[in-house]
């Protein structure tokens, strides 16, 4: 196995180009254990972190930019935005430990195409899209569109991910994710729940985006219980309807950390409880927007 | 003459009994005696890992004495972790 | 396959040394550059008690590749004494009885000297959470937990 | 916070000094198994079964003798096959778990190991060892094993503790059973009955550093092995019966150990580690990966335990009735034994029936953990007893003190009691501001103790007088958990010198006399009889000494503080330090030995106070409040006794709510590792309050009682019944995580 160190978007490009076998990595921090388990390593290992546009964190007030292979401790840890989208920044600060989220990436989560990734179900509900690099040129997905299934993604051997861009968060909206782990930290998400509210002038829900990661081959939106909120206050009723409507739209498995039971129930719960979250956030913002 | 205790897995072997008097003054001597009361117990009492003799556990106790109506019992193999 | 060559800066010293790209940092501060301080305790990034710091900030050497050091300063739990003076969180894990069999040790003062450098005043709680990256089976974490804490008030100079 | 009777004013014994080995461990220069390096040194590989019963059909290692770097692969015929010429079957056992002959018997057993020159090499060699296999049917669970016509591990495995003997083998290695009154007019006098199934699963020691080994062999066998145990000279012993040489071939030095918790108290390197050194002329270092510890190493048993208590309305436990069936993995030998006579060991019970099974299964040979088979029988019965308390509306600390052992109860297990402290460990829990403490929403709290016998055994050790009256304490038992601590804390005070000035060394099995395994919370006990022993030897040396320089005889000498003094005041004192800087005047050099199978030993107790929050939405257990009660008989090193009291309550929590071995149904381990081996983190969990215990053990010259083990015993019951007052539900399965929690809820609603 090789290692190699571009420094160029172009220079990556073409390495990943050269050879059938060549994959990217950032933080590695599931690629190391993967090959410790076994799986064979890769004939060129291309690490991105030296490339500067892939390791910036930049807003210019309409949209951010993260390079993908930003460290996700630097999110949790710049305060502009962590404010501006709590609940991305809390589901990129729960990947592993502090030793892990110096490492771990957005693009790296993604790409591994966990379904369980904690990062994926947050970035879904902000809507973020992915600048892809290939051999001829950039083109922009959605982060929803990316993961195909568990451990694949749409993009092609050759293909990698830049950036990712967001939209500044909505005016009178707020975000949240929130998941189920046995312990308190250093555990694969059971299930999680992503959730981002925007308010309408009356302070009713105009508009709700939510999503669950880990009950599903991908991450899955809940259409049912988004048109729930839509014009309500999320009162006991509509809150327990968004809790039945993500059970239903979970598609989960028996594993060895979870059941098919389990999943869909709690599901339910946490979807509830992150839309509860945002809500609160999207009031606080309302104030100051 | 030292009451020597035997737990339930023994009591097959003691036609039962649960408790006997016996004249001796080491734990050989005492299994030596057992042994003639109730022939094959021998083997299966060296076997056991420790013997308590007045609430004190010993291993490999052989040699030990049994004071004058002492209480003895045969333990079973335990192991520390 | 050809080694590569790598230079860096190991507590405080230029080093430079040859690995196998698929080596990991670990194994390569262990058997080429001879520090067997960080220790392997699982290899996957699930246990801390191989954690250094590299560019002030707390990894698990086990998950780097060993090229990935290039260019990089790294500090051990070998470089934590000042020139045999021992750092507050050394002298303090040795007071509170913050340890027992040590093959944790050298990872948890790692991760709070990480800590403690950017957060002077964390509460237990925050230390805690900082922490869970770094298993321990012996104690039980309470007297690592109050160790830090201790050290945070030196360093504060309370 | 310390409940003692008389303190007799020791000047060392007691305090919080830095430990002597402390330096190290916090530097980085502390030498584990892993961290020798020796010049020319291989590194090894093990190949291990994919299956979980399979009959080794051949091995073929000509691939991988050829590959580059290779330099000597090994099989298990290239160890004696000790059936053949007779020897116990212990040792038969322990020869196969070290590395397998014909058959497999768990998924991980070891079938060959090869060494090269690099660790690429030595893996990339191991994966071209072609073994193939048999595949045979295999059973995981006790019920499987347990069941008629099931598959044999062993074709000719007769029950004993069974009269008449069984005549049909089984995987039923033996049965014990404990009886006394009569079962039936107990429960007749009882106001209240409860009758409970549990099962638990097996666990892991979790000690972070996996086993390591390195062996450098010359050709005719003798070799030098460095490796990280908790006693090298039972390794010492263990790898001369798999090798089949005589123990003094060996020379075995030990590492600093990463974590034992009885894992390491048995060997799974060190024979390999020897014999591939011996075949590649070079030193060997083998080292497992976590992946292995998991897989092949000795969790504890996983168990079935029903248990049936009766109790009159004042609280008097009338009858108990427990059977157990405890897995021993691949080779009889689960902790059953000891299960059976701790589990109702805490209560003076006039009937009951205690009824075991130790089983075979295939996975991997169980081995101790940290007081053996006591957790799992405690869970049991003291989550029944917490619901025989609520049943009568008494308080969990009153029903526990109505029934307590106390000195010349007769143990369950057989004899009386001599002194113990179980009844001040109740009333330490019940006095403390915790017991009373307020409980939120969801939260609950439960009280639960346990019993172990703790160990004695052999020890030996010697004490060397410097020169300048300074000491050096060598003994052979591995430090572990601060036990360098306490040897110099008692020679501190036996001898009258400062802690400071005392050396306490872990001398290799050349340079000191025999010492059984670190393990059976024996160490301060029995090897510090045996430092004690030792320096009294020396004292009366230096009393003649003394008698010799002032010319008197030896009765007009006093050793006080350190100093030879003379009865009458006749003389100006004589330090240690005069003596030894004199010693060629009056004798020589100042040292002596002692070695003893240790007595006295002092059973230990702990109550233990656990508060949860249990979210009932999701089932999610927190631990918020945990509080400690513990005999320690003297606690010699108050830090340290307070280490293991906390080390193993938290190893009780993480047993009880997420720590659980999962198989498929192919019996491969599906979570090997630290992610999905769910061991508790620091984020998890409060601080432990301890309350020590001090009722002195009047057999040992301290005082002192085991503290290592009895700790784990009660954590999980205490959980469980906090769970319980919490959520008001009964979990009877191990682990309490949130699936099972949130189960037991929605059954509670549905």
């Amino acid at each position: 196995m090789k290692y190699v160190a571009p420094s160029s978007v172009e220079e990556a490009a073409s390495l990943l180009s050269s050879s059938p076998s060549a994959q990217v990595f950032a933080g590695a921090t599931d690629v190391v254990p993967q090959i410790r388990a076994g799986r064979p390593a890769p004939d060129v290992l291309v690490d991105l972190k030296k490339i500067k546009e892939l390791v910036a964190l930049n807003s210019d007030g309409e949209k951010w930019t993260v390079g993908a292979a930003t460290p996700t401790a630097y999110l949790t840890e710049d305060e502009a935005f962590s404010h501006e989208f709590p609940g991305l920044s809390e589901a990129a600060g729960l990947i592993g430990s502090d030793q892990i989220q110096n490492r771990s990436s957005l693009g790296g989560n993604l790409c591994n195409a966990s379904p369980a990734a904690d990062s994926v179900p947050a970035m879904v509900v902000n809507e973020v899209r992915a600048v892809v690099a290939g051999p001829n040129g950039t083109r922009v997905l959605d982060v929803s569109e990316v993961v195909t299934g568990p451990g694949q993604t749409a993009l092609d051997d050759d293909e990698f991910i830049v950036e990712f861009e967001i939209d500044k968060m909505p005016s009178r909206s707020g975000d949240a994710y929130l998941r189920m782990i046995p312990r308190t930290e250093m555990d694969i998400a059971v299930v999680g729940a992503g959730a981002r509210v925007t308010l309408a002038d009356d302070g009713s829900i105009e508009q709700a985006v939510l999503a669950l990661g880990a009950v599903a081959p991908t991450v899955v939106r809940i259409p049912d219980a988004e048109q729930a909120l839509v014009g309500s206050t999320a009162d006991e009723e509509t809150l327990n309807a968004v809790a039945a409507a993500a059970s239903e739209a979970c598609d989960p498995i028996d594993d060895k950390r979870g059941t098919v039971e389990y999943r869909k129930q709690v599901a339910g719960v946490l979807a509830k409880r992150a839309v509860v979250i945002a809500i609160e956030r999207a009031e606080q913002r309302n104030g100051k927007n | 003459m030292a009451q020597v205790h035997f737990s339930a897995g023994l009591r097959e072997l003691t036609g039962g009994a649960a408790h006997v008097e016996v004249d001796a003054s080491t734990v050989r001597g005492l299994i030596a005696a057992l042994d003639e009361m109730f022939p094959g117990i021998g083997a299966r009492l060296s076997e056991a890992s420790s013997v308590a003799i007045d609430g004190e556990i010993f291993t490999d106790a052989e040699y030990e004495s049994v004071s004058d109506n002492a209480e003895v019992h045969f333990l079973d193999i335990f192991q520390g972790g | 396959m050809p080694r590569t060559h790598i230079t860096t800066v190991i507590n405080g010293d230029e080093t430079e040394f040859l690995t196998e790209d698929s080596t990991s940092l670990l194994n390569a501060l262990r058997d080429d550059v001879g520090l067997t301080g960080a220790k392997e305790g699982c290899g996957t990034g699930d246990c801390g008690a191989c954690s250094i710091l590299v560019d002030d900030r707390v990894n698990c050497a086990c998950l780097m590749f060993a090229p990935e050091a290039d260019g990089t300063v790294i500090v051990t739990v070998e470089g934590l004494a000042d020139s045999g003076e021992l750092h507050p969180l050394q002298q303090c894990f040795l007071e509170g009885a913050a340890l027992q069999c040590g093959i944790c040790t050298p990872g948890f003062l790692m991760a709070a000297k990480a800590l403690l450098d950017k957060n002077p005043d964390p509460t237990e709680t925050e230390i805690r959470y900082a922490l869970a990256g770094n298993l321990c089976r012996c104690t039980g974490y309470d007297k690592i937990i109050r160790a830090v804490q201790e050290a945070a008030r030196e360093m504060r100079g309370q | 916070m310390a409940i003692t009777e008389e303190n007799p004013g020791y000047k060392w014994v007691g305090t919080r000094p830095i430990r002597p080995d402390g330096l190290e461990k916090v530097t980085g220069k502390a030498r584990f198994g892993a961290d020798l390096v020796l010049p020319g040194m291989l590194y090894g590989k093990v190949v291990r079964s994919p299956h979980a019963h399979a009959r080794i059909v051949s091995i073929d290692t000509s691939a991988a003798e050829s590959m580059e770097g290779v330099k000597a692969v090994i099989t298990g015929a290239d160890f004696p096959d000790l059936s053949a010429n007779g020897a116990h079957p212990s040792d038969i056992d322990v020869a196969n778990n070290a590395i397998a002959r014909d058959k497999v018997l768990y998924e991980g057993h070891v079938v060959a190991a090869v060494a090269a020159i690099t660790r690429e090499q030595a893996e990339a060699a191991a994966k071209a060892v072609a073994v193939t296999y048999e595949v045979l049917p295999h059973v995981l669970t006790v019920d499987e094993a347990m069941a008629d016509n099931a598959p044999l591990l062993h074709e000719a495995m007769i029950t004993k503790g069974v009269d008449p003997a069984p005549e049909e083998p089984s995987n039923i290695a033996s049965k014990i059973l404990h009886e006394r009154g009569d079962l039936d007019q107990g429960f007749g006098e009882a106001d209240a009955v409860v009758e409970r199934e549990f099962t638990t699963k097996p666990v892991h020691q979790g000690y972070i550093e996996p086993h390591a080994a390195v062996a450098d062999a010359n050709s005719d066998g003798r070799a030098h092995i460095w490796c990280s145990s908790q006693g090298h000279f039972q390794m010492r012993a263990y790898t001369a019966t798999v090798l089949g040489v005589s123990p003094g071939t060996l020379k075995v030095t030990a590492a600093e150990i990463g974590g034992g918790f009885g894992g390491k108290t048995v060997i799974y390197l060190e024979p390999l580690a020897v014999r591939l050194s011996q075949r590649a002329g070079r030193p060997v270092k083998l080292v497992m990966d976590r992946d292995e510890v998991f897989r092949a190493t000795g969790p504890t048993s996983g168990t079935r335990i029903k248990v049936k208590m009766g109790v009159s309305k004042d609280g008097k436990i009338t009858a108990a009735e427990v059977w157990m069936a405890y897995e021993a993995g691949a080779y009889a030998g689960s902790p059953v034994g000891a299960a059976g006579m701790t589990a109702i060991a805490c209560y003076d019970i006039p009937n009951f029936v205690v009824e075991g099974y130790d089983v075979v299964c295939n996975k991997p040979r169980v081995a101790a953990y940290r007081a053996p088979g006591a957790p799992m029988a405690a869970f049991a019965v003291e989550s029944v007893l917490d619901e025989l308390a609520r049943n009568i509306e008494i308080d969990p600390i009153d029903i526990r003190l109505a029934n307590a052992a106390v000195e010349g109860t007769q143990a369950s297990y057989g004899p009386k009691f001599p002194r113990i402290g179980f009844v001040e460990t109740l009333e330490a829990i019940k006095e403390h501001p915790n017991y009373t403490a307020e409980l939120g929403p969801n939260q609950g709290r439960g009280v639960a103790a346990g019993f172990w016998f703790n160990a004695g055994m052999m020890s030996s050790a010697t004490v060397h007088v410097n020169e300048n009256g300074t000491a050096t304490v060598v003994t052979g038992s591995p430090d572990i958990g601060g036990s360098r601590q306490s040897m110099a804390l008692m020679a501190a005070e036996e001898l009258g010198i400062p802690y400071e000035s005392i050396k306490p060394v872990v001398a290799d099995t050349e340079t000191v006399g025999f010492n059984d395994v670190t393990g059976g919370s024996r160490v301060t006990l029995a090897t510090g009889a045996a430092v004690v022993d030792a320096c009294r030897l020396i004292v009366e040396d230096l009393r003649g000494r003394a008698a010799k320089t002032w010319d008197v005889e030896v009765d007009q000498v006093e050793w006080v503080d350190g100093q030879a003094q003379h009865v009458d005041g006749a003389q100006p004192p004589l330090s240690l330090n005069d003596l030894a800087a004199k010693s060629g005047r009056t004798g020589g050099p100042i040292s002596a030995n002692a070695s003893l199978n240790s007595r006295g030993v002092g059973a230990g107790f702990s109550t233990q106070l656990c508060d949860v929050e249990v979210d009932p939405e999701t089932g999610v257990t927190r631990v918020v409040r945990y509080l400690t009660a513990q005999d320690a008989g003297r606690a010699i090193s108050p830090d340290y006794v307070e280490g293991q009291m906390q080390g193993g309550v938290v190893q009780g929590i993480g047993w009880a709510l997420n720590e659980e071995y999962i198989h498929d149904t192919e019996g491969v381990m599906e979570n090997p590792s630290f992610l999905d081996y769910r061991m508790p983190v620091a984020s998890d969990l409060p601080m432990i309050d301890c309350a020590i215990v001090e009722v002195p053990n009047p057999a040992h010259p301290y005082g002192v009682r085991g503290v290592g083990e009895v700790g784990i015993v009660p954590p999980m019951a205490a959980v469980g019944n906090a769970i319980h007052d919490a959520v008001d539900v009964r979990m009877t399965e191990l682990p309490m995580s949130p699936i099972k929690v949130l189960e037991a809820l929605n059954e509670n609603d549905g």
